[in-house]
């Protein structure tokens, strides 16, 4: 059967180049970085040039990068370091109510350490207004959070000018960055940010390694407490392969972003418009241009996220939804419910993600499957026609 | 994630639709919470000759609704008062642990239906 | 040049059964464990297995497992996520002089968000006596962490006897295992701990994975917020190549521990007896017998450790020392002078810890080479005979 | 991590002893610290014409001790004050950021020698 991954958002595999640069840090090279002779010189080495490629890669200065285990601790460093280090400056946060659960229940385990956090609401496009944030600044605001690129609905924040509210107040800006490298440009000073998320395995890098960008200047706490890795900023053995395919992923993800955001966005399109036009009783979410290359994501009125991805993953095609089915809670997706979409209207909802190797074909199968699902299930549904 | 029965029920629901003239019709759920299940039976001399459902809903719901309807036929009104969530669960050889409590109402829906039929037999004998 | 690596309580190379185990993780089976469709499924798989896997090596059961980062996330999980826990029960924690960084900074942090730490003190062989514990007991003691081996000198800990004393007490009983899988029979139901940490590349596995055991009904929060992975204890999208590297090293840790213990012991025996004979003035650190069976540690008066180990890493031979020189600060090891050394004596302290490739002619090689080095770095000393 | 200069000078120390009937000597650093240094100049007519030290710390301070006294040899007392910590590390291409503070104490001993040197003769003259 035809194989389709349409759910790179969710992860992406590995290139086969960073997989080459990652074996020999397991079995040769495999030198703990803080040891002094040449098994641990070896290791520092990579370490650090893989250090300076991220940081060209994205416009920083090498003593900048901070290496994580993923988007996840990225976030919670960025949100509760930064909190914990400027608790005698204020104790407000400004995020917004459509980020992912890392910068959401970060800054709500805040919440119980008596920090207040304000999470500023977007449009139906999954917008958040330079303006709303503006107005929820207080004195005691000592931070603020907001995405890149939405991970569900794939809309593009203003970053720029969120960036210039905040430096006016002098405020520490931070933006989860994890959906957006390799999608879009990102250059931390083009951007204006002082911290900024990634993780390696969106970017078809490997799991459990991630970035978190500090601006020189800013008060962080560290997060992980242990040995003085990272420069005392992130305690824990050096996880050297996943490191230096991190840097690898990145650097490749960067050099090749025009063109891989042109591909996407033509083969995007062309799914949009072909559901769009296949099938009845259907909404795209997120902003219709200011999206991800690669973010196709729709729901269907009548039928349930969970059903259609079953269905579809039985005709070989990956996709997801964030249907409450699918979250695993009792509630359809935070992202979905913000930008104001009924409940009954956001458990129809089904993400498809495109990457490096689908192809227009990939696409054509789809829209050759989906209609047919979406009407045998809205055929068994109450609601259905 | 979903057992092999499970999927089959899902695949291929059994008893897909409304019965125009049902002795009874039971529905539970709710939109928002993203399962809506209705039930139609119909009822001969005591015992329930025909089930169909129309759900919309999860994999589990799907399925715990294919298999009532199916575990129901033929059954007296006490009988399939009998029947649980969980024995349906267990006929389908289990649900995952986070479906054991959203999405498995079936058997609500089928005991709602017979107290529609109840009352509406009620309602004419009275 | 010969190549001698001792440094394996720094970190191991990844055994070849190992990184065959996770290769296929990184490309091919590359999907989100949180995905429901093929791809997903299949790295869920993977998770779910190597779970079970780890859970019946530490004679646990698979719920009590989860995975993290790498050791020093599971201690500082372990730590701060039982203190914010318990915190309405006290604000009291012990712990001793002579743990790893991982815990001993964790508890640090603690004390800033009010908290009280006592930590218990060590005899000259690195060993915490179990009445000091007892003694140490408060009736607002909430957590015990006591690591089960030494890193630095390899004294193994009374674990047994301790956790009768926190059992006896309800109080809950972390251990640090880190530098013990693999080493000692490790069986949280026969060491009676109710939280256990560990890590991946001590044991031959990958390094930025490790493991937390959780013993059921422990009251802990979570440390990593976001997504609900590991049912809800511990967020971020999972590491599957490294969990399922880390079960096959752990599996295979656990299958051969008996007889790889014997194995280090007897070479770890000709090296320190070797040294001991063949060089005057040194001390044999951590306790003479209850210790790892790769750990040969020593003092050596009147030289400085890293002038030690860049001479032995010309000669191709790899160790590590506590010196304040190789750990970046202006101390020697909290270990050493926790012991009773003095700062002088402490600054010249070198461990040698051997491993799977380590052969008797390694051990005569580092015979052969060591005692000229000493001599030559003691006649350059101002003390020097 | 350290420079082939410094590596140089660690492996092959230059001017390692003492000097019997040193003109003056120097000792700076602590056990405690782990780095101790100890300086024997010999002057004649007014230059450092031999310089010899004994160290105990790391490699940095080894070769930091053997390049001063290779950079000392033939200067005059005032040349020889003149030499810093930093020109030290300089003419080893560089040291470690987190060797800069504690084991780059050559200069200091250099120092104290030349200090020792003046007060013998200054006891000497009067
Ligand atoms: C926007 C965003 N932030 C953070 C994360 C968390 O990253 P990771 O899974 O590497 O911990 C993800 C993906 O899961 C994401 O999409
Ligand atoms: C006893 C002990 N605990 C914790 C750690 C930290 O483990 P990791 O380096 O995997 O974070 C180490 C090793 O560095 C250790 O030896």
């Amino acid at each position: 059967m035809r194989r389709v991954y349409l759910d790179h958002a969710a992860t992406t595999p590995v290139r086969p180049e960073v997989l080459d640069a990652m074996v020999p840090f397991f079995t040769e090279k495999f030198g703990n970085a803080s040891s002094i002779h040449s098994f641990g010189r070896e290791a520092r080495t990579a370490v650090d040039e893989s250090r300076d490629v991220v940081a060209r890669a994205l416009g920083a200065d090498p003593a900048e990068i901070i290496f994580t285990s993923g988007g996840t601790e990225s976030d919670n460093t960025a949100i509760k370091g930064v909190a914990l280090a400027n608790r005698k400056k204020g104790n407000h946060i400004i995020t917004s109510a459509v980020e992912h659960h890392a910068v959401m229940d970060s800054c709500k385990s805040l919440e119980q350490l008596g920090f207040e956090i304000t999470f500023v609401p977007v449009d139906g496009t999954g917008m958040v207004s330079p303006d709303d944030v503006r107005s929820a600044m207080r004195p005691d605001t000592i931070l603020i959070s907001i995405m890149h690129a939405n991970n569900e609905v794939g809309t593009i924040q203003p970053i720029e000018e969120i960036a210039k509210v905040a430096r006016e107040a002098g405020v520490y800006f931070h933006t989860d960055a994890v959906q957006s490298v390799g999608n879009l440009p990102v250059n931390v000073e083009q951007l204006g940010v002082d911290l900024l998320s990634l993780s390696g395995h969106k970017l078809y890098g490997p799991k459990g390694i991630g970035m978190l960008y500090v601006r020189k200047g800013v008060k962080i706490s560290p997060y992980m407490h242990g040995g003085g890795q990272e420069r005392g900023r992130r305690a824990g053995t050096e996880n050297v392969a996943g490191i230096v395919g991190l840097a690898k992923a990145i650097e490749l993800a960067v050099e090749e972003q025009g063109e891989y955001a042109r591909r996407l966005a033509r083969l995007r399109d062309m799914l949009i418009r072909g559901v769009m036009d296949r099938i009845p009783d259907v909404v795209l979410t997120g902003h219709p241009e200011r999206r991800l290359p690669g973010n196709a994501s729709f729901c269907f009125k009548f039928v349930e996220g969970e059903s259609i991805l079953l269905n579809l993953d039985l005709q070989g095609i990956a996709g997801s939804s964030g249907s409450a089915c699918t979250s695993g809670s009792l509630e359809p997706s935070h992202v979905l419910l913000a930008m104001g979409l009924p409940h009954e209207v956001a458990h129809g909802s089904l993400r498809l993600t495109l990457g490096r190797d689908n192809t227009e074909e990939d696409v054509q199968y789809v829209l050759d499957t989906l209609p047919g699902i979406i009407e045998r299930l809205r055929a068994m549904s109450p609601f259905g026609r | 994630m979903y057992s092999q029965k499970v999927m089959d029920h899902f695949t291929n629901p059994r008893n897909v639709g409304d019965i125009p003239d049902a002795d009874g019709v039971g529905t539970v759920g709710n939109p928002i919470c993203g399962d809506v299940m209705k039930l139609a039976i119909k009822v001969r001399g005591g015992r329930i000759v025909d089930a169909k459902f129309k759900t919309f809903g999860c994999g589990a719901a799907i399925a715990t609704s294919s298999m009532v309807t199916e575990m129901v036929k033929g059954k007296t009104i006490e009988e399939a008062l009998k029947i649980s969530n969980k024995a349906v669960a267990e006929a389908l050889d289990g649900l995952p642990a986070n479906k054991l409590h959203c999405s498995n109402l079936a058997a609500d829906a089928l005991h709602k239906a017979i107290e529609d039929y109840r009352q509406r037999k009620q309602a004419e004998s009275a």
